[in-house]
């Protein structure tokens, strides 16, 4: 059953260093709960962004919460570059397993529907796949002499993630979020931060149910009001342009991210 | 004709360059080929997605049905870029150096390890046209241009657009041909700017120049499309308030 | 672009003898789309279920639509065996593929994805395995010595959809019914039939896109009110247990299914 | 306890072999495994599904998910039937007779010879219990009900409820044994009435009957609860108005 905590902190405390955690891309950044993992001084996570990611993982690998960071790529976007994902790529600081977007979206959905392994057209000839020893290529059973790319599936420990609602039963609301759904699935068990609790049982109006995370997946659940930002929460708050802004000019030096870093830490639950 | 901005004729060469595709998709950072494709959804019935476009007509997730419609054979056309494009059509999104640890690393591959391969018709499009941007040869496949004969690879590269020129790539040579040169470049700066050997025509002509018809299309219905999901384009270029 | 015509047997004319044919199980059965197939005297149809199918195939068998049926499971359920289904099996008048549930819903999704091949659990020691040649085992290429077995895509030349609404852009609304998605995907084109053609822009609620099949999917869309009757659709009619139950007695004798199919075929329109 | 219909007691004692189970799915098609499923929820808060039920807390399409969750572990009881039931478990939704072009042919597999696989703990259920149903062989396995070493196989029978007794199901034995025999029937009775061998211990006890506590709950709550999808079962095992 869904254990319902106090704040994205008590989440983050479930969550042990070197364990595996995905997240999705914007909007609906699981802000709130990064936050969490980097004031509880998490290290070693197994990154995995499906499929790609922003701000949200270039502050965790800044902060050092992160060794391994699977993705299809990282940046801010019309903000420039992800600075501190750069940076660590540079140094060796993180691990990076590039991956492709559909590749990514396969794999999880092999994890979700588990299959031992998923193939995908493409890929072949890439230095993607020349450097992802985890990745195979072999014969189509059905028309030997056609190469194709298999993936394991992706099941990472945990899935980290930011939604607009959820009930008190833990079903957790994601309107056409669906890779949200998909991440859910395949995780071991989702960590949820929510705008709002809501009293209803959203599983009440049938037409909608396929929007929804089934509180069988979600572990546990926090209110975190304005968890995603600076990121979007459409219907609710836009992209706070200024803060990434912001963001990315600090996060260009280490002394500027730590500077960032420590007005986050000395200010504990200022976000929420 | 003075009066055509240098974007104003991409978008009608790039939408030449799309004629004859059902459906066109565009990425969210791309204003120039998401107008062209407006263009030629305006001309010639074409369906087009733009991801991250708010408009229902246009509504694009960006996400998996996308790349399950380039899989089916469902989209026609598509666009990619690089931080370096090779004389193969190799493109490069992952950086410069030696992977892992890149002296400059750029953001991944996206979904084009995979779209290079699907959609019959992609159309590279960089604005500048360098011998840094256009290698001999890419430090990093990110996608490959060419494959070897038994990859299932019903698409690949169409053509480069870039703010010099034209090119079109010939697929079974694995080289790009100058096609036409944007007003006041010529072949020789071309060739100057350009890393990478490709075949040079005796003669090439210039970039068409829009009429007036779409032209009137452009500055329009398209300039307030493009608003969204596009607003400094739209302002910077035609001044169309978000 | 959807082409909108005016019945479903402007659609069903759109259907070669020989295609093959996927059609989703209850509720929202095509049972318009059937009729009009019956009625322009379709033969030889591949007939995919998805994954399971009632009366709705059972009629296509009886009236010598259907060459083959792939299917998991064909029965009236609570009213009983599908009777020309069984009589068909057994005379040989169809090949059945038989299939189970999970099985086609993996291999329709590789045909969605454009997969060459799909994987799945299970399976292994039954005699729908021996009796489908088309499947095949092969090692785990992750972990050999563990035996897997992969299916081909399933990629129907037509789905045939019976749905609640659609707009004038040819979107057509689902609900949760997502499977119907999958297989309007999967299919090389889609027909379909819906209760009630709107005005509206479907695709204008951003919350309700997912539960849309998009019109790119759709290639001609005929209004055919009560189309799925006497199966339901949920929220406009229910299930006809009288007119389904008349059915199963009909159908028990091939003289009572020619009576029926006679008085189907003498009232062409009367079911629209 | 004369007044204990054989329904509440095979409802008790599925409840019985259901105990641990967190997540329990129920197929639509049978009420007294639902009725179970929903007293160990109420008994020890095991979550249910159950195919077809529109009641929110149960509901579940018996789609895509239901089966992905299976593969996940998310499953952890589940129940199937057979037209043939045999001695080594195997099941039969098939037919009688040789396949494809059977004597009596049946609906098909539905997603047996994919659950059987996967749920740790498969209950088999069948009201008729008589030489027919558990012959020595089934004519066609639709699922197996054991694999051979090396086959990925964390499921598998556990049980098998009828109207005349519990059997339990040693994997690795390939084999039943007798557990209880209900109220009025003998070991003899089952063995006449059984095709296949099976382990008859010296002494079977008789199917326990349910205390006056787990009877008000089925008698109330569940009772309505089942009304939706099961109607029929309610109003006539339980006098619940639709």
């Amino acid at each position: 059953m869904t254990r319902f905590l106090s704040t994205p902190d008590d989440l983050a405390a479930l969550v042990p260093d070197g364990a595996s955690v995905g997240l999705a891309k914007e909007p609906l950044s699981p802000i709130a709960l990064a936050r969490a993992l980097i004031r509880r001084g998490a290290r070693d996570l197994h990154l995995v962004t499906i499929p790609t990611a922003s701000m949200v993982a270039d502050m965790m690998i800044g902060a050092g919460c992160v060794r391994v960071v699977e993705t299809s790529g990282v940046t801010l976007g019309e903000f420039g570059v992800a600075p501190r994902f750069v940076e660590a790529v540079k140094t060796g600081a993180v691990e990076v397993r590039d991956a492709t977007c559909p590749a990514v979206y396969a794999a999880l959905q092999a994890g979700e529907k588990g299959q031992p392994f998923v193939p995908i057209r493409g890929i072949i000839g890439s230095d993607l796949l020349a450097n992802r020893p985890d990745w195979k290529v072999i014969d189509n059973p059905f028309a030997p002499g056609d190469p194709v790319v298999i993936l394991p599936p992706i099941r990472p420990d945990f899935a980290l993630i930011h939604a607009l609602k959820a009930d008190r039963f833990g079903n957790v609301w994601v309107g056409p979020r669906h890779e949200l759904k998909t991440l859910a699935h395949a995780a071991k068990q989702s960590l949820v931060t929510v705008e709002e609790i809501v009293e209803h049982d959203l599983r009440e109006d049938e037409a909608a149910s396929p929007n929804l995370i089934a509180s069988l997946y979600v572990a546990a659940l926090a209110e975190a009001p304005r968890g995603a930002w600076p990121t979007a929460a459409p219907g609710l708050y836009p992209l706070d342009e200024a803060e990434i802004a912001s963001y990315a000019r600090a996060a260009k030096t280490p002394e500027g991210f730590a500077a960032w870093l420590g007005g986050l830490e000395s200010t504990p639950r200022a976000a929420e | 004709m003075s009066d055509v901005k240098l974007e104003e004729r991409l978008i009608h060469a790039v939408a030449g360059l799309l004629s004859g595709s059902g459906h066109i998709a565009c990425g969210v950072l791309s204003p120039i080929p998401g107008a062209a494709a407006m263009l030629t959804a305006r001309r010639e019935g074409a369906r087009v997605s733009i991801i991250g476009s708010e408009l229902p007509a246009y509504r694009c997730d960006g996400g998996v049905e996308l790349f399950d419609q380039a899989a089916q054979g469902r989209v026609d056309a598509f666009f990619l870029s690089g931080g370096q494009i090779d004389g193969q059509a190799n493109i490069n999104l992952h950086g410069i150096g030696a992977y892992p640890q890149m002296d400059v690393r750029w953001s991944g591959a996206f979904g084009s390890a995979y779209l290079y391969f699907l959609v019959p018709k992609v159309i590279l499009f960089r604005l500048e046209h360098s011998r840094r941007v256009f290698p001999e040869r890419v430090d990093f496949i990110s996608a490959p241009g060419v494959s070897k004969p038994g990859v299932h690879r019903p698409g690949g590269p169409h053509a480069l657009v870039t703010n010099l020129c034209v090119m079109i790539f010939d697929r079974g040579k694995g080289r790009f041909r100058l096609a036409s040169v944007h007003p006041g470049v010529t072949a020789e700066e071309v060739r100057d700017q350009t890393g990478f050997a490709f075949d040079l025509p005796d003669h090439v002509p210039e970039t068409v120049t829009p009429g007036a018809e779409d032209l009137a299309l452009i500055r329009g219905e398209i300039a307030r499309d493009l608003a969204n999901p596009y607003p400094r384009f739209a302002r910077d270029v035609f001044g169309i308030a978000a």
